[in-house]
């Protein structure tokens, strides 16, 4: 971590306490017509996913592309891929935080935005994969007439307290940050928005005893955010892991898994950031060093994960076990070598890449990576469960499966929900954090008056 | 008794609909898996008279007699609150023993067929059917009778051995016409004339499978349609399943390895056509030989044997001449049977096949052994497919004025060439008693549906000394009408001499008479009413036959030299063989026959070409390729199924599809293999189920809708075998990859302590005490693959059809699979096949259990993997972690009308079983070894306060299997069958290794290989 | 009965009905107080009530229960014969009511109905009053028979004292559950549930 | 500035050290009650105010304990309520539940602190006058004090540095 945490070199002429207010509230200004157009594209392709689901449950899952034994395809891919791209934000935010990274805190609110809209996204799949999602609440533990509880050994339920708990933690840590920004926010507007912010800043006049109990708490909860982010995606891969699915049943999961989800993370705040700089012409506080140390993030989880699977061939062959070796061996050489080629090349081939500091320092270079990145991570997650279960004890009931025009329409839909929050949340709230910003900035001293 | 279920409802005009809601409702209901109970909605409607000994919820029992192929198995129907929602087994019945075929346990889905005629039709001038009263039908058909005289009215009847058949030919000869044309597609003309010309008899003899230590088929598929499969199947595998160290030894003789041929130890493929050659070739070593004590008149013969030694016949046949020896030294070495005229087997020297065989029994003195003249089967009352054409030649040039057609379909089922439907036409005025719309009954003037074998009065001969009783179980479910009392109203409309002969007034009052006769033959001077009502109650009365000798007859010097068949050169010869589940194809509107997989192809709800791997590699053929078999009559289409249990030269296809009509289930689905069959007729008057036969690829494809994955075990051990000879030096497995490596002994210890521990936390509530453990084993070398147990399951556990569309992306819904496995067959190596029931395996460490968010899949405190439908969310979990894939899931919703998979349309749903939760939309379901079926026989012995029996509770499943290959019990319970049969030396479990500690125990395949001859 | 009689019977009727109602509502405690009270000394059904004021659905026919089964004391089993031996109660055939209705109570305009529906050989369409959720298999012989000794009125209600019959508990899973732990039955799912 | 809050002294600052410079001198004057205003966190100030470390984490400890403990007694105590068996595990199998109980910590946890700092910051929230600038750029000081004593505080402010100085009613 060291590497990454080390301090950011002095930009050219560092920006004053108003620039920085200035600048940042400037983001918030009018939309411009590209804006309106690019949400509108987003809510016609949300309604597209919606009316795909509406589709599903009328009918029944059948109009999914599911071929047993495949019982699970795109949508549990698309949870896993939302539940790993959250990770990033809160390792920028939380653990990053923690470790005193100066670099992170102009990029921090954008990747703590993302993972919050992840996570919310990753919800929905849960749901949307049962086969009754009416009863979907079933899966809570509430008292009820029945006097029936539910099964806490089922890696799922872990899945709903481990999910849920991290929305929860990551929502009030993003509105804990958010307080004092928009505090300052408030003095800058007039009308509606001033009403919303005066609300929404909840009374924050940065007193000195706000700020004493505010950085506790703040610290607490970064505390708190770092072993959960590492539990969240722990428990995701145990339900994998704690089945006995030849390709799924490994120890390997859990580092491996959060490893991926950094990874797939970190891409997703390069894809994300690029642009947005561009258009809220923050340039100057999200610098190409920002960049290049989130390159070397994406360089060393990008290196785990290679590992992780160089390790999973190895264990295969190691192991003797008939069935995990045929596993893997049609992993690679199967009907599906295709995907499996794609998430080996884009995670473990293209990283290394970023070895090189040309690379690392090359923007345009940096997103088309990151869309790579992307690609490859949710194709790993189709890979260790599709594949997987495609090819598991009984020859006889071995099947193929590829997924129908509503499968992929809920996964298109599940982008345009995520981009929708990202969008609105871009345009009403400072997507780089004032406070945080200024906080690394010592503040003036008057010299004159050191005699 | 009958009038028991007919009673209720008389004359209330209620529709169908509102019935069901009675029986739903009285019954506790087999309504759709809903989420809430909600108000008080349905109506409840009382019997008017309470109908005799059926109480509302107890299901009432009725025996009676399959009619689904002419072996005439005894049933027992189960009725409650008066439907019929399963038909079992009569275990009293000689025949099948309590046992039923895949296709009796579907005759339910005859009688609650959606597309039965649904009462009288009339084809009206534009040549469409309209509804017409009874009365108005019956007096048409008196006015054409009096029309024309009588050689000009002619009746056409399926294989009805008994009463209806005698009331026809009275009534036909009453009218001073022509005898009826029995005609039955599979009617075994080969056998008769073989007969007829070795024994002077055209009778068909019993076949003693049980007996025979020794089988030897020549194309016989005597575990599927041949004769009277189940009764030959449940003596097969007493004779050749492995008990207490031996069994018998069965080679199967055809180009292709039927499924019977499957279970045979040795499998023979010589040149199609030349199995007579091989039979007289092991005769003349067995008479040269002096194997056995030599025959008084085998002298008959001696001339024709002389002319075949082994090394005579060796290149004709392919057969090696040390084959044909030990094959005859084996054939007499025990008690053995040899068997030919198959359907599939027939070609135009099936007669010379036949005749061969019955010299070759004769020689070896089977007959009277196994071989038993006296019993004869009732198929030899059938006619030819020779009568058939020389009445359809009449019928052309206008030789029949009233044509009368009642259980056949000669429009589908017979070569395209005969065109019955064209000459139906040139017929003034012809009727047809058919039940569906058949391709017969649509070219009819006149349909007149009869009753359902379920819904008649009826008796039936399956062979000398049984006669069964048909009695209907249940009211009719349409406007039907059982053709005798139709004969026999016209006859008293007719009048004259046709009225005097045939005085009974109704259908049941003649049948009455003629047991009244019956009993009086039987020397049984009891009242009637007495032996009526006994008769009725055991599903009818069983005498020995006397026992006939036969000896060689003269005309066996006629038999000459068998022509071997020539396939063209470069050609392929193509076998139109019977399909198990449609049998000729009555079966094609069934749902659950339609989708159970062929036992062995795994093809469901299509025809296919069986082509050999190693030929369609030469021709660049991949499965699912649609190929153009053309042989001198015609073409079909059908997609390529790659078989290696075939001749390198032949081609195979089955019959019972490609219907025009028949229904929604049956219509345009796969091809007519009749369509290439020849018409010409042969010398023992049959149709040669042979042809030559050019493929072509069409260049087009599709993905065959097939329910197996892999066909090879990949050394996983799943279905494991064994042979005999190894069996005898004490080895009992077979070598397979997945050993888990051993652990060290304080390891051991370890695991030990915290599995005690962990199981000291189970014994809470219901789970404390002892409990039984229900278990279930299976024997391999007794599974035949038939596949009854899968309809079986069907129709116990309400099961939906879910059609070929989604069977190709793997959503059939059965609960039990038989998975059949290839071993060798490559490089050298002989072919075989392992047949293996799949079915929950109620792990006692279950995978699926603990991944279950919501308890809706746990271990009952009974050990059964408890699965509770409405609690299921639908998360899918438990199916992925499923090692053995048995679970099932609800993709659509079966119940719902509107729904593309709507399974139950009106008034098929009256079969659900009422006792089974009819599962809804996204709901994971699987098999519980039938559960209800547990909990009623527990609740039968509380009120009775008794303790359970063992081998009182059977599973659907273990019920109907023909070769008692499956046993269940309490395994906990140290003097069960199942716990015996568990421990077998051959005992094992599937996937073992991942110490899912399944209920299900498999006994491994025994093969009779490799052991030094006796 | 003349149509006169007839007339005045209604508003008799009302105030009947307004008494029953009390006595019969569900849960009142005196209602259920008197009721077992009134078992006492011979119940007297009231003699004519106004069916749509009562709980539970209106039936095309007028049994009344609690002349039955209440007043004449007839066991419920004399026409629910099935509990004891069926998983099911069953309905009373109509020949079972035919069989004293053939005399008795000719007067009575409801059993004219009835008489009406069997010359006619129509069935009486009752209304489902109790109905468990499909999913679900309740034997009734088992419970009938069981050592708990379950009388009809634990699920069914005061039955002996309702003109109309309504249903009484609410028959949902945690209803049932209560009383099998509280009988120490089963609670395992596949007893009820298959 | 509206009223609502005692009359007194406010002073803009525009550098750290100044403002630092003016609260000691406060506090060497006496003043206890002064309200100061800083853009962000800054620990010369905090340390030149003297206050003591929020208790705000010992919340957060309450919290996860709490959360632990709710964690397996929900799980152990809803398994036994009805024991269901599932693969022959114990009913009341400790190791998975330990999931549970963690991420219930963590939850409790968060919840805690947020409350903790709600309650701390409503128990000690300042009324005092306030200006925009102080969450832009400046340090602002409020310091109450009756009318008489206004000018000295004006006075000590104005010398200490800062940028503006205004008396609010």
């Amino acid at each position: 971590m060291a590497t990454i945490a080390e301090p950011e070199r002095a930009a050219p002429q560092q920006p004053t306490y108003h620039e920085i207010t200035r600048d940042v509230v400037a983001t918030l200004g009018r939309p411009s017509r590209g804006y309106f157009v690019l949400l509108a594209v987003v809510l016609v392709v949300l309604a597209f996913g919606g009316f795909a689901l509406l589709w599903q449950i009328r009918w029944g899952l059948g109009v999914a592309g599911y071929t047993p034994p495949v019982l699970w395809g795109v949508y549990i891919t698309t949870f896993v891929f939302w539940v790993g791209i959250a990770h990033s934000g809160t390792l920028i935010s939380a653990i990053l935080y923690l470790f005193r990274s100066a670099w992170r805190t102009s990029v921090y609110r954008t990747a703590e935005a993302m993972t919050v809209f992840a996570v919310l996204t990753a919800g929905l799949f849960p749901l949307i994969h049962v086969g009754r999602i009416w009863y979907a609440y079933w899966l809570f533990p509430y008292p009820n007439q029945r006097q029936l509880w539910v099964n806490f050994k089922s890696p799922l339920l872990w899945d709903v307290f481990a999910v849920s708990t991290y929305l929860t933690v990551s929502t009030l840590f993003l509105i804990v940050g958010l307080v004092p920004d928009v505090a300052a926010v408030r003095e800058k507007t007039t009308g509606w928005r001033r009403k919303l912010y005066e609300i929404t800043s909840l009374g924050w006049r940065g007193t000195d005893q706000q700020w004493r109990h505010y950085i506790r708490a703040y610290l607490y909860l970064a505390a708190l955010a770092t072993p959960l982010v590492l539990s969240v995606h722990s428990v995701v891969s145990w339900d994998f892991a704690m089945s006995i699915v030849p390709g799924w049943h490994a120890t390997i999961f859990a580092p491996y898994f959060v490893a991926g989800a950094i990874y797939s993370g970190v891409a997703m705040v390069v894809t994300l950031l690029v642009p947005l700089r561009k258009v809220f012409k923050v340039e100057r506080y999200i610098t190409v060093d920002h960049f290049e140390n989130l390159a070397k993030l994406l360089l060393l989880t990008g290196m785990i994960v290679g590992y992780a699977y160089a390790v999973e061939y190895f264990m295969a062959w190691y192991s003797g076990n008939p069935f995990e070796q045929d596993a893997f061996y049609n992993r690679a050489f199967g009907e599906y070598w295709w995907a499996s080629w794609t998430m080996i090349i884009c995670n473990g081939f293209l990283p290394f890449l970023l070895f090189f500091r040309k690379v690392r320092r090359s923007i345009p270079a940096l997103f088309v990576l990151s869309l790579f990145v992307n690609l490859g991570m949710w194709f790993e997650r189709f890979v260790i469960i599709v594949v997987s279960l495609s090819h598991e004890y009984e020859p006889y009931a071995m099947g193929h499966y590829t997924p129908s025009w509503v499968e992929w329409g809920i996964l298109a839909g599940s982008f345009a929900w995520f981009f929708m929050w990202f969008l609105l949340f871009a345009k009403h709230f400072p997507t780089v954090s004032i406070t945080e910003v200024k906080e690394i900035i010592p503040m003036p001293r008057k010299a004159s008056l050191r005699s | 008794m009958a009038n028991g279920s007919d009673g209720e409802l008389n004359g209330s005009g209620m529709n169908r609909r509102r019935f069901l809601t009675v029986l739903g409702a009285a019954g506790g209901g087999a309504a759709a898996l809903s989420g809430c109970s909600g108000e008080a909605t349905d109506k409840l409607i009382p019997y008017l008279v309470p109908p005799d000994n059926q109480i509302p919820g107890i299901a009432t029992w009725y025996a009676s007699t399959c009619r689904e192929c002419p072996a005439g198995c005894g049933v027992h129907a189960r009725v409650r609150e008066g439907r019929v929602v399963k038909v079992e087994g009569n275990p009293e019945s000689p025949v099948n023993q309590g046992r039923l075929c895949a296709r009796g346990q579907a005759s339910l889905q005859g009688l609650y067929n959606p597309d039965r005629v649904r009462g009288p039709m009339v084809k009206n001038a534009g040549g469409a059917f309209e509804p017409i009263s009874w009365d108005d039908a019956i007096a048409r058909i008196t006015e054409r009778l009096e029309g024309v005289t009588g050689d000009l009215i002619r009746f056409v009847t399926g294989n009805e051995a008994g009463t209806f058949d005698r009331l026809v030919t009275e009534w036909l000869a009453a009218l001073g016409s022509p005898a009826p044309v029995v005609y039955e597609p599979f009617g075994y003309e080969a056998l008769r004339f073989a007969g007829q010309q070795v024994f002077g008899t055209d009778r068909l003899p019993r076949y003693d499978f049980g007996a025979a230590r020794y089988v030897l088929s020549f194309g016989a598929d005597f575990l599927e349609t041949w004769l009277s499969p189940v009764e030959q199947a449940r003596g097969f595998s007493e004779s050749h399943g492995f008990r207490d160290g031996s069994m018998g030894r069965y080679v199967h003789v055809e180009p292709r390895m039927s499924m019977t041929g499957m279970s045979a130890d040795e499998w023979i493929a010589p040149r199609p056509g030349s199995e007579a050659l091989l039979a007289l070739a092991m005769a003349h070593v067995i008479v040269n030989e002096r194997l056995v004590p030599r025959q008084s008149d085998t002298f008959r013969v001696q001339q024709l044997l002389d002319a075949h030694a082994p090394a005579d016949v060796a290149d004709r046949t392919g057969v090696p001449v040390e084959t044909i020896e030990r094959l005859a030294r084996e054939f007499v070495a025990e008690p053995s049977l040899a068997v030919a005229g198959g359907v599939g087997a027939q070609h135009e020297q099936a007669h010379v096949t036949a005749a061969a065989v019955n010299v070759l029994n004769y020689i070896a003195g089977n007959v009277g052994r196994t071989v038993s003249y006296g019993a004869d089967l009732n198929p030899a009352g059938s006619s030819s497919y020779a009568d058939l054409g020389s009445l359809v030649r009449a019928m052309r040039n206008g030789g029949v004025g009233v044509l009368f057609i009642h259980g056949a379909n000669p429009a589908h089922a017979a070569p395209a060439g005969t065109d019955f439907a064209g000459a139906m036409a040139q017929v003034g005025f012809s009727v047809s008693f058919a039940r569906f719309w058949d391709e017969t009954a649509v070219h009819a003037d006149l349909v007149l549906p009869d009753h359902d074998p379920l819904e008649q009065w009826n008796d039936f001969e399956p062979r000398a000394g049984v006669y069964a009783l048909q009695q209907p179980v249940m009211r009719p479910v349409f406007d039907t009408r059982q053709t005798g009392d139709v004969l026999l109203t016209v006859a008293q409309q007719v009048g004259g001499r046709l009225g005097a002969r045939l005085t009974a007034a109704t259908y049941k009052d003649y049948l009455q008479q003629a047991w009244g006769r019956l009993q009086r033959r039987l020397r049984d001077f009891r009242p009637f009413e007495t032996f009526w009502t006994e008769a009725l109650q055991h599903g009818g009365v069983w005498r020995d036959a006397p026992v006939r000798t036969v000896r060689l007859a003269r005309s066996v010097a006629e038999l000459q030299e068998p022509a071997t068949w020539s396939a063209p050169q470069d050609g392929f010869t193509l076998i139109a063989y019977p399909s198990p589940a449609l049998y000729d194809g009555r079966g094609a509107n069934r749902p659950w026959l339609q989708e159970l997989p062929d036992p062995v192809t795994k093809m469901t709800w299509s025809t296919w070409v069986e082509v050999h791997p190693e030929t369609a590699a030469e021709q660049g053929i991949h499965e699912g390729d649609i190929l153009e078999v053309t042989t001198p009559v015609g073409t079909v289409e059908a997609p390529a199924y790659l078989y290696p249990g075939l001749r390198r030269d032949v081609l195979a296809m089955p019959l019972g599809q490609g219907h025009t009509a028949f229904g929604r289930y049956a219509e345009g689905r796969g091809a007519n293999v009749y369509a290439v069959l020849s018409t010409d007729v042969t010398e023992f008057g049959g149709v040669s189920h042979y042809a030559a036969a050019s493929l072509r690829h069409t260049g087009r494809h599709e993905y065959v809708a097939k329910t197996e994955g892999k066909s090879r075990q990949m050394g996983r051990g799943i279905a494991q075998a064994v042979t005999l000879a190894a069996l005898q030096h004490g080895e009992h497995g077979e070598p397979h990859g997945g050993h888990a490596a051993p652990v060290p002994e304080h390891i051991e210890e370890l695991l030990d302590e915290v599995q005690e521990a962990q199981d000291a936390d189970t014994k809470h509530g219901d789970y404390a005490g002892d409990v039984p453990r229900w278990a279930l084993a299976v024997d391999l070398s007794k599974c035949t693959g038939c596949s009854a147990c899968v309809t079986a399951c069907h129709s116990e556990n309400n099961i939906p059809t879910v059609g070929p569309e989604l069977v190709r992306r793997g959503r059939e819904m059965a609960w039990i699979r038989i998975e059949r496995y290839f071993e060798g067959g490559e490089h050298g190596e002989p072919l075989e096949a392992r047949h293996l029931p799949m079915m929950c395996q109620q792990c006692g460490r279950a995978p699926c259990e603990p991944v279950c968010p919501v308890y809706a899949a746990y271990q009952t405190p009974d050990g059964l993997n408890g699965q509770i439908y409405n609690r299921c969310v639908g998360t899918r979990y438990c199916s992925n972690n499923c090692p053995y894939k048995v679970r099932v899931f609800n993709w659509f919703d079966h119940q719902e009308e509107n729904d593309p998979a709507f399974a139950f349309p009106d008034p098929l749903h009256w079969l659900l079983n009422p006792d089974v939760t009819v599962r809804a939309k996204g709901v994971m379901e699987k098999c519980t070894f039938c559960v209800q079926r547990i909990r009623g026989k527990q609740n039968e012995a509380m009120l009775a306060g008794r303790e359970l029996q063992d081998g009182e509770i059977l599973t659907a499943c273990q019920q109907t299997c023909p070769s008692d290959a499956l046993v269940f019990g309490d395994l906990n319970d140290p003097t069960s069958r199942v716990h015996q049969v568990s421990r077998d030396e051959r005992s094992y479990h599937v996937l073992g290794d991942l110490n899912t500690q399944p209920g299900v125990t498999y006994l491994r395949k025994v093969r009779n290989v490799g052991v030094e001859e006796a | 009965m003349t149509k006169r009689a007839l007339l005045l019977a209604v508003p008799l009727g009302m105030v009947a009905a307004a008494v029953l109602l009390l006595l019969t509502r569900p849960g009142s405690a005196q209602g259920t107080g008197q009721a077992s009270a009134a078992q006492m000394d011979g119940f007297k059904a009231p003699v004519d009530v106004d069916t749509a004021g009562l709980p539970g659905p209106v039936q095309p026919l007028f049994y009344r229960h609690d002349v039955h089964a209440g007043e004449y004391e007839m066991d419920c089993r004399y026409c629910h014969f099935a509990a004891e031996v069926s998983p099911s109660a069953g309905l009373p055939t109509m020949s079972t009511c035919m069989g004293c209705h053939i005399l008795a109570g000719a007067a009575n305009p409801e059993v004219q109905k009835l008489r009406d529906y069997w010359n006619e050989r129509r069935p009486i369409e009752w209304v489902e009053v109790h109905r468990l959720a499909p999913f679900v298999r309740f034997p009734h012989h088992r419970h009938v028979n069981s050592d708990a000794e379950i009388e009809c009125q634990d699920c069914h209600g005061p039955i002996e004292e309702m003109p109309q019959v309504y249903q009484y508990a609410s028959l949902k899973m945690g209803w049932c559950i209560t009383c099998h732990e509280k009988e120490e039955a089963s609670t395992d799912c596949t007893v009820c549930h298959y | 500035m509206s009223a609502g809050h005692p009359g007194g002294i406010l002073a803009a600052y525009q550098h750290v050290d100044a403002a630092a410079r003016a609260i000691h001198a406060l506090k060497a004057k006496g003043y206890r009650d002064f309200t100061v205003y800083t853009p962000v966190p800054n620990a010369e100030i905090a340390q030149a105010v003297g206050h003591k470390v929020s208790p705000v984490r010992l919340w957060t400890l309450l919290g996860g304990l709490l959360g632990c403990a709710a964690g397996f007694a929900l799980t152990l105590w809803m398994s036994y309520d009805w024991p269901l068996v599932v693969g022959g595990k114990p009913v009341g199998s400790v190791i998975p539940y330990v999931v549970i109980a963690f991420e219930l910590t963590i939850l409790f946890g968060a919840g805690a602190t947020i409350l903790g700092l709600v309650f701390h910051s409503w128990r000690t929230r300042q009324l005092g006058a306030y200006d925009g600038r102080f969450t832009d750029d400046q340090i602002g000081i409020f310091v109450p004090c009756p009318v008489e004593r206004r000018p000295s505080v004006e006075e000590l402010l104005r010398h200490s540095g800062a940028v503006e100085v205004r008396v609010e009613m």
